[in-house]
């Protein structure tokens, strides 16, 4: 029963005022793609046992999107940011790198 | 191997059971075996006895990483049914329902198949017309099924509550020789069946790298050093991304906890199966007569084997719904499992990118009752390097393709 | 034309609190963003303050709560619905935004009595102690959607319309004598 | 025999009897009772069969570890199987049952099971009932069933009603025990938010019944202070009868109050089920007893030593005359002196260690108590109660030495601590050799969100068995759960123990006849031997043997059995306990009501009901209801007699002749604003909506990213920035949500608002060629075909309601779908109503809808769509744009298998015989497939026999499609021979438009 904090509106959600959206920061492929690009963009997924980047919906709240780096091995979350975000902010990688030192990166 | 029956039983009895064998050797791994399976849940270990019974292939080691049989075959609530819609779909199951009517018998070993009957409720309209639909895929397919009304519903399962007020039953998919199965027994089974072909049981024995020359497989890194081997399969549901990952391809897959729980044994109330899926729920009641209950997957990736607690409740308000008399049973255990789920949500059994690796994952929430049938079809796969018509479908590429193999067949409500 | 119907009538239901269905009252779902030119000035010209995120400010019959960063709830009685609608797109005009009159798609109830606190406690997963003075707070009733604010001695909870009886249900539920939260 | 003493019991109230029956039995227990405690006042020390022999079984333990003493409680409506005496609270009118017997307690057919004992070993099953194949699922299947499966299913309603709550705290303390409450004096004092919950309805745990001084005090006066100490924080909360049942990730705690358990009746819920979001959690969860494993050991009469303590301390119940105490560590003396202390015999205290002389020796021996060191129990005597115990050399083989009459025995194995509350979120556990116990590992904690130690284990929990050290421990664990300064711990007195002797197996070279008869699960009948069974047939994985042979699988998961039989296991194995490693914590600690698990949602609050504005209306006129997702929306409105198929045909006849009226309100409506809202718009249709003009409609289609058809419906511009985008009942939320996905994380610097207005409004549809009559005779605005052609809409005034008029059609009539704010949906309905009663107007439900636009050959999303077909499959192509560079599924539908000319497309059909193609039928095509699959070449999708043609009509799927119009194909009949059809259009009805363009 996971809580996560809403970067928008700062409550500590529970897992049941969210929904949740999967892997984020994926590239969108769209027509003019090959068919390998267009299969990565929607099916091949790090699924990482550890980091993820993922997304979360405040349904139940603001109704924002949102991002969270959570680790799928303990649950412990690093940290959320807004969906408007094209890559981690980079206080929340160092925080990851200080962490989990073995972790390659978000890309 | 002795055999067991009745009148071992008896006869090791008047010597305190002190003359059984060990059920599987504990052996220490080869320099190397002319296959390596990695994975020794259930159909990791079907597809070892298959190799060995259909094909002669017996020189296999089957590695495990914690205890046989201890991922996702110990902990699912054992239904089995193949009253697919998709061919495919409904070829592979059928093909292991049918290995399991004569399972205890081939293995010598009691896997317990209770072909009781299992019945998937339809409580809409919408939900009526797409199990009559599958009820005329089955009839094509060769799997005996049928749509049955409300009231041979209430005939064979009196604890129903047919009547609503929300989701009065409708009728149901009948599969009559569907059922359930003792999973531990099923794992179990299988092992003694390998060990006594001379396979290698090795478990607490972790993968932590697969060597190829050339594009070829040759071996695997193991916590009990390198074992070489000509061929691997790769039958590690739930972690299927991170040994793939070792061979150097990405799946489409994502791993997710899928929760189940039990009551405190009762009575028999219930003999056969019911699946509710208007208000997601399903349930059978255990030969210990616990009610067995299956909940719902979480949205989100996770390795820990727990899930959230709110599916689980969900789960019960549809079942109390549906099984007025549960309400005052208790809820004895709860638990997850790692399943890994496709871009489709069936299962991949396929070639790889790298030569002589296979793969076998993707089984999401229906896997126990395809352990035999997802057995046989890897074993063909990996003997002949080719899929044979059962897996032929459940290659890896199909998403590529947009070659979907959709169960769910739901897309909306209607107007 | 006579009066709109309230979603379930009114109801009401005595219990350990006082539930009851008010209503309808009059709603404006405003998206807009808090920078855009003209925002403050659209308040004020309703006779409303823009509020800070995750709060609500009250003013006599009218109020103004935060829904999300680019959405606000203006509530107010229903007949001043329209006229405030126009007042938005003068004030507003020019700048991307979008007003609707929501009035009729939402519920509305009155949680009352020194253990309101207790029906909502019961039904979303919010901490009420720690909710602040003006607090409003989207989250969930049981299974739906819902918004809530404390106000004088008791709660103001909007739902959905569809829901105004599952609403009315779950309340009383929660509200039933004897199952004070002790 | 067992019974009441006169005096004692400190936490029974002698003046208020409590009447209670037990197998119909009349019997009396006093206020404070558990029924445990009430029946062996009583001398009924039998109280239940076990699972696999039969065999009698009376209370071992005292509380919530209890394997056997299970009954049934209550009756009808009431009925609850499979409760544990330990913990159920004696109230008057109580009725207990004892269960899992036949005919009789006392005299139990299934006890035959106990004879063959020896043909019936752990995992037997698996070895037989193999042949042959049919005669498991009908002989033997059935045969365990029935003699499994502990008490009788209930066969009524719950009458009871549940409900849950939520509660945060900073500090959760799970146990109310001297070390929890210590806990809360330390997390407290800093000022977080404590809340301590205590599964008994008493504070304190073990300490008063052992006699510990605290402070200076009795241990139940520093309990009574304490909780006072405590109520008089403001933030701290306190509550009993509150079970820890789980800790799930990021400090979610599930904890089952017992509100009315023990006052039936009362009005107050049964069970209220707490959801509790604690920053940290303390578990002071306390440590349980250990059996001896000694033959004979589930005889009733063997119980825990701290059992039989608390028995006379709590209740003043002697569980025996004359107890014999065997033990492995000093503490069972406590129970030797406490049952000499209320005048009662201690024939001997058997001793396994060969040395016994810590001052609780000596102050047994002292009091003339017989102090045997070096032996044990070979054998307890008795079935239904303990008669006698043979004694033998611990270092032997069993030979008796000795015969004892008794007839109870108290043992001790040791203490484990309860570690479930740790483990439960992945604690780790070490083991501690000096107390021969796992405790937690604090280096290795469950983690929370944050990454930070989520659970501290405090007192015994932790391994601190001993008052001092517990108390010391918990102030600590307190203080570090709330991040609170340290606080200085009550001090108890310290009394010095002897270390314990690990013994797993008594006399330890048990023979095996002996190691068959000592119990590990007594609930499950699984004993020493079939460990060691299991062992053998390399079954050595502890989960293997647990699964194996059943051991700790029982409703008490073990609570007992878990320690002792890892223990055999490493035994068999020649390995250390910790090799063997634990099988796994899984929630609840002890078993939930599942109805406190679904709470309220019960009856009419099970789901919300969605109901549309005119919803009351419709129940009134009785209308048969389907549900559609939430909603329940009218199917037909069957008037007199008719079915459904007759109400439907009348509805349908006469829309198509009169008016029909049809609550539309579920569809989905969206309003889309912004300067880029076009642009989005023909992103999410396949069609271009950005040059819709104003006050126009258009019928779009909107596909998911993969290219299948995901939804439809009407698009409405309603200015230059904003549309109104109609989806259909179902895709109104999903569709919000897809909308609102794309602009927040794919395009969000384009300017684009979307409010969903679904439930603002009532909709109504007016359909049928007197429909413009109708809205005439309301009167308002201009209706005519001129003011208001096809596929346009209005906004005005109808019988002086403000509503917006769609010239839209769903059924292929002239049509209007009147949308009203939704607190005058009902007045508008009646008015049309009303001034339709003339025209002959009438309701018409979803099941008329369907058919009416099949006649029309109008798609259906989730009839001929179902998530795997594309647009183009449907012969929608022409409204696919083919001049846009993307749009949502473009790409998708490149891909080989969707660009294939093989896929099935759509086409009418209608059967020679004019009858009705079964809902779901198939095409069957020549052969079979690979697998040997009868081949096919298309299905159904909506079928239906037609009102307005008098004739089956159907659409469906089919490779070729239109192409092949004219031919006859078969499809598919359950039970039947096929039924031949043939392709044609699949417009039906009005082929070119006329009606509805009327």
């Amino acid at each position: 029963m996971l809580t996560l904090e809403c970067p928008y509106c700062a409550v500590m959600a529970d897992e049941t005022e969210l929904s949740p959206g999967y892997e984020a920061h994926l590239k969108r492929y769209g027509p003019g793609s090959s068919d390998e690009e267009f299969e990565a963009y929607m099916f091949a997924r790090k699924n990482p046992k550890g980091v993820h980047f993922e997304r979360w919906r405040h349904a139940y709240g603001c109704g924002k999107w949102f991002l969270a780096a959570r680790d799928t091995a303990t649950l412990e979350v690093f940290g959320t940011y807004t969906a408007q975000s094209a890559a981690p902010p980079q206080a929340l990688q160092d925080k990851i790198k200080a962490k989990r030192p073995d972790w390659k990166g978000y890309k | 191997m002795k055999r067991y029956s009745a009148f071992a039983l008896a006869r090791e009895a008047l010597s305190n059971h002190m003359g059984w064998e060990r059920a599987w050797a504990a052996p220490q791994p080869k320099a190397a075996y002319d296959a390596i399976i990695i994975g020794a849940g259930g159909h990791g270990l079907a597809t070892a006895y298959y190799l060995g019974k259909n094909f002669g292939i017996t020189n296999v080691a089957i590695l495990e990483k914690g205890w046989l049989g201890g991922g996702n075959t110990g902990r699912n609530t054992t239904i089995i049914r193949s009253n697919y819609l998709q061919d495919s779909s409904a070829a592979i199951y059928e093909k292991a329902r049918s290995l399991y009517e004569t399972l205890s018998q081939d293995l010598n070993y009691n896997a317990m198949f209770s072909p009781r009957g299992v019945m998937m409720l339809a409580q809409t309209h919408h939900e009526v017309r797409g199990y009559q639909r599958t009820a005329h895929a089955n009839a094509l397919q060769g799997v005996v099924t049928e749509f049955i009304s409300p009231q041979r519903v209430k005939e064979l399962c009196p604890i129903l509550n047919i009547d609503g007020p929300r989701y009065p039953v409708l009728g149901a998919l009948w599969q009559a020789r569907g059922g359930t199965g003792r999973h531990d027994a099923v794992a179990w089974g299988y092992a003694r069946a390998c060990s006594a072909m001379g396979m290698d049981i090795i478990q607490n024995c972790e993968v932590k790298g697969i060597t190829s020359a050339n594009g070829v497989v040759t071996g695997v890194e193991t916590t009990k050093g390198y074992i070489g081997t000509k061929k691997i399969g790769i039958v590690v549901a739930g972690h299927s991304g991170q040994v793939a990952d070792m061979a150097g391809f990405r799946l489409p897959v994502e791993a997710v906890a899928l929760q189940a729980l039990v009551s405190e044994p009762i009575k028999p109330c219930m003999d056969v199966v019911v699946m509710a899926n208007t208000v997601h729920g399903y349930m059978s009641q255990s030969d210990k007569g616990e009610m067995v209950i299956g909940g719902g997957t979480d949205g989100f990736n996770n390795f820990t084997q727990r899930g959230s607690f709110h599916h689980i409740e969900e789960t019960l308000r549809a079942l109390i719904e549906t099984f007025p008399i549960i309400s005052r049973l208790k809820m004895l255990r709860q638990w997850g499992g790692i399943v890994d789920m496709t871009g489709d949500r069936s299962p991949i059994i396929s070639k790889t990118p790298v030569g002589n690796c296979f793969i076998n994952c993707g089984w999401g929430t229906g896997g126990f009752k395809a352990i035999p049938g997802s057995g046989w079809a890897m074993a063909e796969l990996m003997a002949k390097g080719e899929p044979g018509p059962l897996a032929a479908e459940f290659d890896m590429w199909r998403f590529k393709e947009g070659r979907f193999i959709d169960e769910s067949v739901a897309a909306g409500v209607a107007h | 034309m006579a009066d709109p119907v309230a979603p379930w009538g009114n109801a009401q239901f005595d219990g350990f609190a006082k539930v009851a269905e008010i209503g309808p009252l009059g709603m404006i779902t405003l998206r807009a963003k808090r920078d855009v030119a003209g925002l403050e000035q659209a308040f004020a010209a309703l006779g409303l303050t823009l509020p800070d995120p995750r709060r609500i400010v009250i003013a006599g019959d009218k109020a103004a709560g935060w829904m999300s960063p680019d959405e606000y709830l203006l509530v107010m009685p229903y007949a001043a619905v329209n006229d405030a609608l126009a007042s938005l797109a003068a004030s507003l005009a020019g700048q991307h935004h979008l007003a609707a009159n929501v009035s009729d798609a939402r519920a509305v109830f009155r949680i009352e009595g020194d253990k309101a606190d207790q029906v909502i406690r019961k039904i979303a997963p919010v901490d009420v102690d720690t909710m602040a003075e003006g607090e409003l707070r989207r989250s969930r009733a049981a299974q739906v959607a819902a918004a809530f604010w404390k106000d004088g001695q008791g709660y103001t909870l909007v739902c959905f319309r569809s829901v105004a009886g599952y609403m009315m249900g779950l309340l009383s539920h929660s509200a039933q004598p004897g199952s004070e939260l002790v | 025999m067992s019974t009441r003493l006169s005096k004692g019991g400190r936490l029974i109230d002698r003046a208020r009897a409590v009447d209670f029956t037990f197998n119909g039995k009349r019997l009396r227990g006093f206020a404070g009772d558990t029924l445990a405690a009430s029946l062996l006042a009583n001398d009924q020390m039998l109280m239940g069969r076990s699972f696999k022999y039969h065999r009698a079984r009376g209370a071992v333990a005292s509380g919530a570890e209890e394997p056997n003493a299970l009954v049934n409680l209550g009756r009808g409506a009431f009925l609850e199987p499979n409760q544990r005496a330990t913990t159920t609270e004696t109230f008057d009118g109580l009725e207990a049952q004892s269960q899992n017997h036949w005919p009789s307690l006392e005299m139990d057919i299934g006890v035959v099971n106990n004879a063959l004992a020896r043909f019936l070993p752990g995992g037997f099953y698996y070895k037989t009932f193999i042949h042959p194949r049919a005669a498991w699922k009908h002989v033997f299947e059935p045969v365990i069933r029935k003699a499994a499966g502990l008490g009788p299913a209930p066969k009524e309603m719950d009458g009871d009603r549940y409900e849950q709550a939520y509660a945060f705290c900073d500090v959760l303390i799970a146990g109310g025990g001297i070390a929890g409450l210590q806990a809360a004096l330390a997390a407290a004092s800093g000022g977080a938010r404590v809340m301590v919950l205590e599964q008994t309805p008493v504070w304190g745990g073990r300490a008063p019944v052992d006699g510990d001084v605290i402070d200076g005090m009795a241990a139940d006066l520093w309990v009574k202070k304490t909780v006072q100490a405590l109520e008089a924080m403001p933030n701290v909360t306190l509550r009993t009868r509150c079970m820890v049942a789980g800790v799930y990730d990021h400090g979610y705690v599930l904890a089952e109050d017992r509100v009315a358990d023990h006052t039936p009746g009362d009005g107050r819920p049964k069970k209220r089920l707490w959801r509790i979001r604690a920053g940290r959690i303390v578990a002071a969860t306390g440590a349980l007893e250990r059996p001896l494993s000694f033959a004979g050991n589930d005889v009733p009469g063997v119980m825990l030593a701290s059992a039989v303590r608390d028995y006379v301390v709590n209740w003043a119940v002697s569980p025996g005359d004359r107890t014999v105490v065997v033990t492995n560590n000093d503490d069972a003396y406590r129970t030797a002196i406490a049952l000499k202390q209320a005048g009662l015999a201690v024939p001997c205290i058997v001793d396994a260690r060969a040395v016994a002389n810590g001052p609780l020796p000596t102050q047994a021996r002292a009091m003339g108590i017989r102090v045997e060191t070096g032996k044990g129990i070979a054998k307890v005597k008795g079935t239904k109660r303990v008669t006698a115990v043979t004694l033998c050399m611990q270092a032997g083989e069993g030979a008796a030495l000795e015969e004892i009459a008794c007839d109870a025995v108290a043992m001790s194995g040791g203490w484990s601590p309860v570690v479930h509350l740790w483990s439960h979120c992945g604690g780790k556990l070490t083991w501690d050799d000096t107390h021969a116990m796992f405790r937690p590992d604090a280096t290795r904690p469950p983690i929370s969100h944050d990454g930070l130690a989520m659970v501290y284990p405090a007192g015994a929990a932790n391994g601190a068995l001993k008052a001092a050290q517990a108390l010391a421990d918990a102030a600590l664990a307190g203080a570090a759960a709330a991040g609170a300064g340290p606080i200085a711990a009550a001090q108890a007195e310290a009394r010095e123990e002897a270390a314990l002797e690990p013994v797993w197996i008594m006399p330890q070279g048990a023979s095996y006849k002996l190691r068959a008869k000592m119990w590990l699960d007594y609930q499950n009948d699984v004993k020493v031997s079939d460990v060691q069974l299991a062992a053998r047939e390399g079954y050595e994985s502890v989960e293997h043997t647990k699964r194996y042979t059943t051991l700790g699988m029982a409703t008490d998961q073990g609570k007992l059995s878990n320690i002792n039989g890892l223990a055999v296991l490493a035994g068999a194995l020649n390995t250390d306990i910790p090799n063997v490693g634990t099988t796994t914590f899984r929630p609840p600690y002890t078993p939930v009501t599942l109805g406190a698990l679904a709470g309220e949602a019960r009856g009419e609050i099970f789901q919300p009901l969605r109901r549309s504005p005119m919803h009351a209306w419709h129940e009134q006129a009785k209308a048969y209801f389907e549900p559609v997702g939430l909603w329940r929306r009218p199917y037909c409105f069957p008037r007199g007699g008719e079915n459904h198929a007759q109400a439907v045909e009348r509805e349908i006849l006469n829309t198509r002749q009169g008016v029909g009226l049809l609550d539309a309100s579920t569809l989905g409506k969206l309003i889309v604003k912004g300067p880029d809202a076009g642009r989005f718009l023909d992103m999410m249709y396949t069609n271009v909506m950005s040059n819709l003009g104003i006050g126009k409609c258009r019928y779009g289609l909107m596909c998911n990213e993969n290219g299948f058809l995901s939804d439809d419906g009407v698009v409405v511009r309603l200015a230059e920035d904003t549309w109104l985008c109609h989806t259909t009942t179902g895709g109104a939320d999903r569709i919000h949500a897809h909308m609102e996905d794309w602009l927040q994380c794919e395009w969000w610097d384009w300017q684009v608002y979307v409010a969903n207005v679904t439930e603002e409004y009532a909709q109504i549809a007016v359909a049928g060629p007197k429909a413009r009559a109708l809205l005439e005779k309301l009167g308002g605005m201009d209706v005519s075909a001129d003011a208001l052609p096809f596929m346009t809409f209005a906004d005005g005034t109808l019988g002086g309601l403000p509503v917006r008029a769609y010239r839209i059609s769903f059924s292929g009539e002239l049509s209007y779908e009147l949308a009203v704010p939704a607190g005058y949906g009902q007045e508008l309905w009646d008015k049309l109503m009303a001034a339709g009663a003339d025209l002959g107007v009438m309701p018409y439900g979803t099941e008329a809808m369907h058919i009416m636009r099949a006649e029309k050959g109008f798609i259906m999303i989730g009839d001929e769509t179902d998530g795997t077909v594309i647009p183009q499959d449907l012969n929608l192509g022409w409204a696919i744009s083919k001049k846009k560079a993307d749009y949502l599924g473009k790409r998708g539908q490149e891909r080989s298998y969707l660009a294939s000319p093989d896929r099935w497309t759509l086409a009418g059909f209608e059967t020679l015989d004019g009858s009705v193609i079964p809902d779901g039928a198939y095409i069957i095509a020549a052969g079979v497939n690979a697998n040997g699959q009868g081949n096919t070449q298309g299905r159904v999708t909506s079928t239906y026999y037609s009102p307005t043609l008098k004739k089956g009509i159907a659409m469906g799927l089919i490779k070729g499609g239109m192409a092949r119009a004219g031919e006859v194909v078969e499809f598919t009949k359950l039970g039947g021979s096929p039924v031949k059809a043939r392709i044609v259009d699949p417009v039906f009805y009005d082929k070119q438009g006329a009606k509805q363009n009327g």
